[in-house]
């Protein structure tokens, strides 16, 4: 169960033969992931932790028969055409891990993919992983314990540490997914939200949200209108970054008058969302809307 | 990444996109040589990359060569909002009608380039988005497409120009899109965009930002990046770090920007004020860490470093060996407060141990000590 | 009834003042089509034959209300960019009636409606007619009875001798729908075929095709597989043209081994589709195939 | 419209696609002196816009200058497939390890633009397709994205070429694309494109055609329409008609092409051989009609004109007129039959009838009437 990804999802890993890609390829491995293939150009007929290498994926296709996903490790600057390479190929879901993508790059493939029916986890993402079955990703499998916490962020490393949190307190994760820190990413909270809410494995999510962009107020919105829901708690960072500056993640701007740390918590508040001070109110506020 | 004014309009020159006659200068001597090859009344702008300039006296009037002189030499002298000014730039004075809105911005929530467009020009859209919301138009640009003529047919009404103006309004919208495209840039604006007193429209403010993740396509514009910073932040930058400086006495270290907010927000919420946003991303090398550790330990305002690192694609033992150098090359007696977590997170704090330094797992428990020992 | 069009269809016509769009607005209006609106840049305030003209379709919608369809007389310079106004305005039909239309540019916007699920009509078409509600279209309407055939065609001329071919056995249409006649349309005969075959109103389907490309053979390939159809009776011009030579529409060309007369004859006979020699003899055929 | 092989050369090597050196002559003296530049073996190839060239004997080697002169002279004297060959082209000889079968077109079916791919190049793409259908590969470019670098990883396999030859096969396969682009093309063809003997990659041959509908936006090459046609054809095609010569002996004139090639198909059927293939088009005002109508009068083939009119856009009014002017204009006694239907058809026979000239209701009559009259 979960969303997205389960233990059936066939992967390939775009770029498996660098330094990342390789590292990442053997732990997603231990985690028990069906990494059928890999491409890394010129590299074709080599192994890396015995996962046969391509120069493409309509080659891997080809000799190593369907493939659902893709998790992308490539250089910037090669990443969209490995995006196209993977929906061209007919592949339905792409975790693009790379950081540093022109955004204008994103914003191209973000809507074909979109266009396509392909999903899109990314860019800038730490993956997606649903626990105990397939992990799509380079987070940090230990911490998070299965459950019935659907996680969704913004963030990479704030997220783990809120899992950690969560685990701490009993507390598990159904399906964890980054949605990426770049200003244009493949999905957003609320699609996101709408796989969770109709998962059966999933009894009240986390949101994990960022200063900058309108994200988490357009989730809001959603939230208040829709009738089929389940309980959301949230935390939001940058409550002390300063406006119009851009704190490390292209997301995390503030700017055009919107998507400071204010306005984010009202509109979830507005919505019914309770909102932690710190990531280790996550569990505790989440033990309450459980209980109601 | 902003670029000056005088640099947006000579790209908007380029493409065809008409500005008012001027020049960037750096001296008084030039601005009165500049205002008399305009020959009449000029314009008399501050470069700086901060909004808000016309407000904090940054846009000046002047009527003779010698005035402009005068008043380039005041401006050459000030600081805009804390930021000096070392360029003026002076232009032929406009006979305005009236004064328009048209920008070009990444939508976030569309992922789409959208041409934000209003009568309402000359205040600043942050200011427009929250008093009259229905006084912009948004027309998206969907990137399979691109630009597409019917746009200015839509926005010259919405901007009540005369017909006449649709040859106009559409070369200048088109030429957004190109530039938004050619140059990787987030943003385009002409704030105002003027019709003028006979009838032509002219961008009489511009505003271009660069998409950082960009300039490896556009190595002429490398070497502009990081003009905007403080000298710390540029020194950080320069080492490849997210950083931006605050004015507390905590130096936050931490990898991720969702952690290092958070990190932050926490130090807030226990007490303290960070110094800082130091984000060393994803799979920091020993190096790195080293080079990120020494820059705050260096840096005059913290007295406190606090290091939370929540390892995934970062590894705990690099960073545990990163901070032990960076001590060493320093010889820095500043208390270091480290919380780790994650891959190879046994061999990290075994090194931090060893070294005799402060080892957290949790972060509540590292930001409170930090906190504390700020406070001693 | 019919397909794709009918009496409550509400319709713009962009490039209304222009000498043939005015011209069939008038024949248009005169057979019962609801045209709410037209454009034509720069003629905002006026009307043509009591329609109101505007600027923009944004504008039209503004004042109008919702539109649903939209008919393009604009030249071929400046189609493109109609369709693409018509699209972005949340239009769900577009019929381009314009001629000459740069190949790449029908790629790119054929390529984007279908993403965003617009059904473009044509370009290079009589445009589509569902008989005595909603004509859409340069068609000659007289030649026209109502009745329970499915046309659709890649020529224009050609189309109005096959219906009035028809009319002369007693026959009617249901709704003409006309392809288009260059290399690159929105629809094809199976997109088409496939809403014939839904709609109550058609009993039998007559296609005419035309050498060059692959349609007709594409289409046989469908039929023969599908199982929920109607009878279709054919007709394909070209029999007497050179290989390699273009016959007027960029559609009509044979080369690359595929599309001569012979090859279209041969797959639709082997689909179980009767193959006309005449205009005159698709009435005859039909009647055999409604007979069985 | 086609190109020469030399001015497809001129494009491809403009984007960097490696061809043979060489130079377009059009006398035997230029031919020599071109041979003894390159130095050492030369190929001479006529520059005619049909296939098959090779076969008919349109392909020539020369060892020394000498000789070069003497084939040369030999082609610029023959006919190719009717045409007469009045350029050579010369070029260097390349010493062939492979050759290789790669083109960009536009697939109707996907709407898209495909690469077509095989090893198994110099051959003719349609005996290919018919023979070895696997044997061609195809890569869909969507013109959304354009041209993506992963198609050459494709691609390179696919041709087996070694990997060392990627960087060559990218941006060749990426310069197909932008040819097709920004030539607005409908087919760009290296046939074959060879494998070196010293491992490079040459495009030996070349093919570039260009979508008739979008010389407006190309006025450079609007010069070049039309060469590929006959004497008659070109007249038409400056009237703006689509006209094919056939070798029969009624003349055909419609409007609509496939109404056009219905009346051609029936006069077959009945028993006649048409003559031509005229398509007046949509809406065709009373002075085209009436070119239309001189030229087939004028025209020494046919001996029966038969006019074929469903009005639509093309009122029946225009066209009678057209054809009383066009009869009194040559005074031409060529028997004409018309057929009219459609749009403003009672004025149109109107005018026919007091002009004496015969109308037809029904396609058949006035076909079987057509196919008697040319028998007498």
């Amino acid at each position: 169960m979960g969303i997205l990804v389960n233990s059936n999802t066939r992967i390939i890993v775009q770029g498996i033969t660098g330094r990342e890609g390789a590292f990442h390829t053997k732990l997603m491995l231990e985690y028990g992931s069906k990494i059928v293939a890999g491409t890394s150009p010129g590299k074709k007929g080599t192994y890396v932790h015995g996962v046969p290498v391509y120069n493409s994926i309509d080659e891997a296709i080809r000799e190593q028969g369907a493939i659902d996903a893709s998790i992308i490790f490539v250089p910037a600057k090669f990443a969209a055409d490995a995006v196209y390479e993977a929906i061209d190929a007919g592949l339905k879901l792409v975790v693009v891990i790379t950081e540093g993508i022109p955004v204008h790059d994103e914003v191209k493939f973000v809507n074909y993919a979109r266009k396509k029916g392909v999903v899109i986890v990314g860019p800038n993402t730490p993956g997606v992983m649903t626990v105990g079955e397939c992990k799509m990703g380079i987070m940090p499998a230990h911490v998070f314990k299965p459950g019935r916490i659907g996680l969704v962020s913004r963030s990479g490393t704030l997220t783990y540490e809120i899992a950690r949190e969560l685990g701490k307190h009993g507390e598990g994760v159904s399906t964890v997914v980054g949605l990426g820190g770049d200003p244009v990413t493949g999905l957003d909270f609320i699609d996101v939200a709408e796989l969770f809410f109709k998962d059966p494995a999933t009894e009240a999510m986390v949101l994990v949200g960022e200063i900058g962009g309108d994200a988490e107020e357009r989730f809001a919105v959603y939230y208040k209108k829709t009738s089929y829901k389940k309980p959301v708690v949230a935390y939001i960072a940058g409550r002390t970054a300063p406006p119009g500056k851009r704190m490390g993640h292209a997301g995390a701007i503030i700017s055009m008058g919107m998507g400071d740390y204010a306005s984010k918590k009202k509109a979830l508040e507005e919505a019914g969302i309770p909102v932690a001070e710190t990531p280790s109110q996550v569990p505790v506020l989440l033990k309450q809307v459980l209980r109601q | 990444m902003k670029l000056y004014e005088y640099e947006a309009k000579e790209i908007a020159r380029r493409y065809n996109i008409p500005v008012p006659r001027g020049k960037p200068v750096s001296t008084p001597e030039e601005a009165q040589q500049v205002a008399s090859e305009l020959g009449g009344q000029v314009v008399i702008k501050a470069q700086v990359l901060v909004g808000g300039r016309g407000l904090a006296g940054g846009v000046k009037f002047a009527s003779t060569p010698g005035e402009a002189r005068e008043v380039a030499a005041k401006l050459l002298s000030t600081e805009i909002r804390g930021l000096k000014v070392s360029t003026v730039l002076v232009e032929e004075k406009i006979c305005i009608s009236r004064e328009l809105y048209l920008s070009l911005v990444i939508d976030r929530a569309a992922r789409k380039p959208v041409f934000l467009i209003s009568e309402m020009g000359g205040v600043e859209i942050e200011e427009l988005a929250r008093k009259y919301p229905d006084k912009i138009k948004k027309i998206y640009i969907d990137p399979e497409v691109g630009y597409s003529s019917y746009m200015s047919r839509i926005a010259v009404d919405v901007l009540n120009l005369p017909w006449s103006s649709i040859g106009e309004l559409d070369s200048i919208m088109k030429s957004m899109y190109k530039i938004m495209i050619d140059y990787d840039a987030e943003l385009v604006e002409f704030n105002p965009l003027v019709y003028t007193c006979d009838g032509k429209l002219i961008a009489v403010d511009a505003k271009i930002t660069i998409d950082d993740n960009s300039l490896f396509k556009h190595p002429e514009l490398q070497a502009l990046y990081g003009r905007e910073y403080s000298e710390y932040e540029r020194k950080a930058k320069e080492l490849g770090f997210s950083y931006v400086e605050l004015d507390g006495d905590i130096g936050v270290i931490s990898n991720g920007a969702g952690l290092t907010m958070a990190t932050m927000d926490s130090i807030l919420y226990y007490g303290g004020k960070p110094a800082n946003f130091l984000d060393i991303g994803g799979g920091a090398s020993r190096d790195r860490v080293k080079e990120a550790v020494k820059l705050m330990l260096l840096h005059p305002r913290p007295r406190v470093l606090l290091v939370n690192i929540f390892g995934g694609i970062t590894r705990c033992d690099e960073v545990a060996m990163g901070i032990i150098e960076a001590l060493r090359e320093t010889g820095s007696t500043k208390p270091i407060v480290v919380r780790m977590l994650g891959t190879n997170e046994e061999e990290g704090r075994r090194i931090l141990i060893e070294n005799d330094i402060e080892v957290y797992v949790e972060m509540d428990d590292a930001v409170k000590k930090a906190v504390e020992l700020a406070k001693r």
